[in-house]
């Protein structure tokens, strides 16, 4: 098995609302020396051994599905036979 | 980067990028300025002087809609119009269209089209009780247009389900000639209990300016005249326009401007929401309409990004924010009354008296343009209209459907995307939260009570842009009187409208005849049913290489139930009732 | 008996819950701000619908660390009437008051209609007006609702007869089809479904009303 | 300025229905060797430089709020000075 790690963020121009909310929630519960939190999607994709082309494929799925190019940018890393 | 100096943008003629034409550029720097605009001046005209904030192709059109009669506290001109329901109380309604921004970003787009159709009721100090919306897209034959649904059904349930209001009615359609240009129309009725309300002005020299809400970004930055703009292939690349919403501080923004107009009304003087072109169009607007001028530091501005620039701040399209003309010994009062809430409240400006716009950054004076410029000095175009072609060709023709087998038909009219039900998008609305909802989609119109009296309203959004197509004055008519026949059927007596104008390219002669008359048909079957258009929105240039969308006028239409035993609904009860046709 | 509505930023059925404990059973009810520290002076606590702090991160999971919670503990520990309605009862379970969890639903997608719900133990402060196994109709309005616990819990909550209402038709994929359940002290109960939602025939269906109705005859019962 | 690295993923146990909603788009998309998807969070969350026992701390940041034990596990890199 092939498995690909998936890493979907927030473009930083975006407003990151959940971010936002976690971050004054861990400074309520007293820890202040916190400077920002983002939060964003992580996703592990199992893919057969003899999976050919599998970079390529992975980056249309990203751009296709697993990310919003509009808002998002990811990045991915294959780990061979996982 | 360094912004272009003003003399580059004449001589590159950069203000055509922004939507800006030779004539208007010339207009604004030989009549209005006697002199360039800089870069943040020439941002500012160009989105105030764009079809979605100025209507400067269609208002002489839109003038032909009757906006009176005994119920009518405010039409046009305000965020939103309200209409006298007795007993003290009003409904206040508007509906938006967030076509483009839903194009380019489905469920962003629609999820800020619903918060900022919110926005505008409760800045008029009432509380909002529920949401409608009217959706149009392409065939459902290909993955992009499902996901393109999908995104788009998801945003609006999205925003409204957490920010607590009851999705209660609406349509969904499905045409070929949506398929690159949906259309996202979305509207929110309000009401509001003392009639007694809030005017978006900013008057009195050295009132205060006060921002209270989400912080700037970058968001949106040329989101109005990107609606006004028509899509090519080319121009789909251009990305960067998305702002997203955040349901969450909208509801408390909406819970804290209610309840300071309810209970504090004496502190503030208006109050506007900050929608397409931002805090340009929201402060420029409050100051021309009370005919001051206005000071602004954008060093107070509350600031998402670093190093934003005075273009960007002023048009900026970041959601959830509010700006107040607040009477300066209250004002420490109002700031402190928004922390309550955990919303950023600070002074951005002032009013002054010699109607000047002024706008400060790093103590530059970075803008320095009469405040009427930007809103009342707006070149009113008056378009060429040709009747089609395909209109004159048609004028015989009938068409006679070929039936052979009556349950084949049946069966393949229900199982059309434009005739099933819709249920499948509706069921994730939350249509009953506030527990008031009597009547929730499914029916022919949504029905709201009011708690506490007998009272209910009852609300529908219509459209059907193929009549539209074929017969433009006949199908504004049809549209309006769909509208009224399903607030009728509702137990409820139309009182007014609003309305979605989408249309192709104004500047098409075609396209401008069919806004024309339909407009006329619009207007003649109001007159007949004394219902007003008390407020609405249009949404120029769907086309998409160069072919436009069918006209497609949706109306938004609001009903009194004076007694809720009243309300009816339009399923088959119990088996052994009789079925009666009426009507022609 | 006077009731407590804890309203957190984003609740939004805060006031739907208020008119049920005014208008539905006539009792005293106050809105109660989540930066309180006190529930001096209430019987019971209600949690609302809704979405508090956006249901970012996971619903409920930003509330648990609001001021007032510490009081919701004691006050629920004291065996006084906790009861959480949809977001409310993810905020139960993210506090560990109540088993299990509430993830999104098996379609992914929100969903709002009217069910059916069985009531399955009726010996409890909540259900006492209800008859054995009665089905009642109640609307639900949730995207994440699928009620989750491990089999072990599952066969504690069984044991001890803690699950309150089930689903007929499994609407969102719980475990079980449960829509609500209880503390083993049957004091606290969470569910999804919306009875404030459910208390006259006008909006739909009454049948949410006599779960208040069963909180004031167990109060009297206790006080005799 | 420390920046930690947070992933959060559903128990095994836990039917993971985003994670099985992507597997089927992307099979419709025509990737066919695909074994599973599974969907989680990923955070990152920014200290200050001087943070005195920052992991314990993230570990109970993780443990009170960014995960939910009873239905997720997790776990974080502490990468210095990014
Ligand atoms: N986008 C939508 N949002 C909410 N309700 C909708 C939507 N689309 C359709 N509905 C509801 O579905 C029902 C049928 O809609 P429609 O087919 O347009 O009916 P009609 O032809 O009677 O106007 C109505 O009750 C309407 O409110």
């Amino acid at each position: 098995m092939k498995l690909v790690k998936v890493y979907v963020t927030l473009k930083n121009s975006v407003l990151d609302a959940q971010g936002e909310a976690i971050k004054s929630a861990i400074n309520t519960m007293g820890y202040r020396k916190l400077n920002d939190v983002h939060m964003g999607k992580y996703f592990e994709l199992n893919f057969a051994d003899d999976y050919q082309g599998l970079e390529e494929d992975v980056d249309k799925i990203c751009d296709d599905l697993l990310a919003n190019p509009n808002i998002e940018t990811y990045r991915f890393e294959i780990m061979e036979d996982a | 980067m360094t912004e272009p100096t003003a003399k580059q943008i004449r001589e590159e003629k950069l203000y055509q990028q922004w939507g800006l034409t030779d004539s208007e550029y010339e207009l604004i720097s030989q009549k209005i300025l006697k002199r360039l605009p800089n870069y943040t001046e020439t941002g500012l005209y160009s989105v105030m002087w764009s079809e979605h904030c100025s209507y400067k192709n269609s208002k002489k059109v839109l003038r032909k809609m009757p906006n009176k009669s005994n119920r009518v506290i405010a039409g046009p001109g305000e965020d939103a119009g309200i209409l006298d329901i007795g007993d003290n109380q009003a409904v206040v309604f508007k509906a938006e269209s967030h076509n483009h921004p839903s194009a380019v970003e489905p469920y962003q787009g629609a999820a800020t089209g619903v918060g900022g159709i919110i926005r505008d009721i409760f800045s008029m100090g009432a509380q909002p009780i529920a949401l409608l919306n009217s959706l149009k897209f392409g065939p459902l034959k290909d993955g992009k247009t499902k996901h393109l649904v999908n995104e788009v059904v998801a945003g609006i349930g999205g925003y409204g389900n957490c920010i607590g209001l009851p999705t209660v009615g609406g349509e969904i359609s499905f045409e070929d000639c949506y398929e690159h240009n949906p259309l996202v129309n979305a509207m929110c009725v309000g009401l509001l209990n003392n009639v007694e309300f809030k005017h978006g002005t900013a008057s009195g020299t050295d009132n205060l300016i006060v921002y209270v809400g989400a912080k700037t970004g970058r968001d949106g930055i040329h989101g109005a005249t990107f609606a006004s703009d028509e899509f090519t292939d080319t121009k789909n690349k251009q990305r960067s326009a998305v702002q997203v919403g955040n349901p969450f501080i909208e509801k408390l923004l909406m819970d804290a401007c209610v309840e300071i107009i309810e209970k504090h009304s004496d502190w503030i003087l208006g109050i506007q929401d900050m929608g397409a072109a931002g805090l340009v169009s929201s402060t420029a607007e409050m100051a021309s309409k009370a005919g001051s001028g206005l000071i602004l530091n954008l060093d107070n501005v509350p600031q998402r990004e670093i190093q934003m620039t005075a273009y960007e701040m002023m048009l900026s399209e970041s959601q959830e924010r509010m700006v107040l003309c607040v009477k300066p010994q209250f004002v420490n009062d109002v700031l402190e009354f928004f922390k309550r809430f955990e919303l950023d409240a600070v002074v951005i400006g002032r009013v002054t008296d010699d109607q000047q716009y002024k706008i400060y950054q790093h103590e530059n004076l970075v803008t320095d343009i009469p405040v009427d410029s930007l809103t009342e000095l707006v070149p009113e175009y008056d378009r060429l209209e040709k009747k089609p072609a395909r209109i004159e060709e048609q004028k015989d023709y009938q068409f006679i459907p070929q039936i052979d087998s009556l349950k084949n038909t049946w069966l393949t009219m229900l199982s059309r995307p434009n005739i099933a039900s819709k249920k499948y998008f509706y069921q994730t609305y939350d249509s009953q939260v506030r527990a008031n909802t009597l009547v929730r989609p499914g029916s022919d119109a949504g029905v709201v009570r009011i708690r506490g009296t007998k009272k209910a309203i009852a609300m529908t959004n219509d459209s059907n842009s193929k009549y539209v197509y074929l017969n433009p004055y006949v199908g504004g008519q049809i549209a309006v009187m769909e509208a009224a026949r399903n607030i009728v059927a509702s137990g409820g007596e139309p009182i007014g409208i609003t309305d979605c104008l989408n249309y192709g390219n104004p500047e098409n002669p075609e396209a401008f005849w069919e806004l024309d008359q339909s407009v006329e048909g619009i207007a003649s079957a109001c007159e007949k049913l004394d219902t007003p258009v008390i407020s609405g929105n249009v949404s120029l240039y769907n086309e998409y290489n160069d072919v436009s969308i069918y006209p497609s006028p949706m109306i938004g239409m609001v009903g009194l139930i004076s007694d809720i035993e009243q309300v009816t609904t339009s399923y088959f009860k119990d088996a052994g009732d009789l079925i009666y046709l009426i009507g022609q | 008996m006077k009731f407590a509505v804890v309203n957190f930023p984003g609740s939004n059925c805060d006031m739907d819950l208020y008119y049920a404990i005014r208008d539905g059973i006539n009792e005293q009810v106050e809105l109660v701000d989540y930066r309180a520290t006190s529930l001096d002076g209430f019987d019971g606590v209600l949690i609302p619908g809704g979405f508090s702090y956006g249901d970012y991160l996971r619903s409920g999971a930003i509330a648990v660390h609001a001021p007032i919670v510490k009081e919701i503990i004691r006050f629920a520990n004291d065996g006084k009437i906790v009861l959480g309605i949809c977001n409310g009862f993810q905020i139960l379970t993210e506090l560990g008051l109540l088993p299990g969890a509430l993830v999104r639903n098996e379609k992914g997608r929100f969903i709002c209609e009217t069910v059916e719900l069985e009531v399955v133990n009726t010996q409890t402060p909540f259900t006492n007006e209800y008859q054995a196994n009665e089905t009642i109709k109640v609307p639900v309005a949730h995207g994440e609702g699928r009620y989750y616990c491990d089999n072990e819990t599952l066969s504690q909550l069984e044991e001890n007869e803690q699950i309150v209402f089930r689903y007929k038709n499994n609407i969102n994929g719980s475990v079980a089809l449960i829509a609500g359940v209880t503390n083993k002290q049957k004091n606290v109960l969470g569910m999804m479904p919306h009875p404030e939602r459910a208390l006259e025939e006008i909006v739909g269906s009454n049948d949410g009303l006599n779960l208040f109705q069963s909180i004031i005859n167990n109060q009297v019962r206790v006080n005799n």
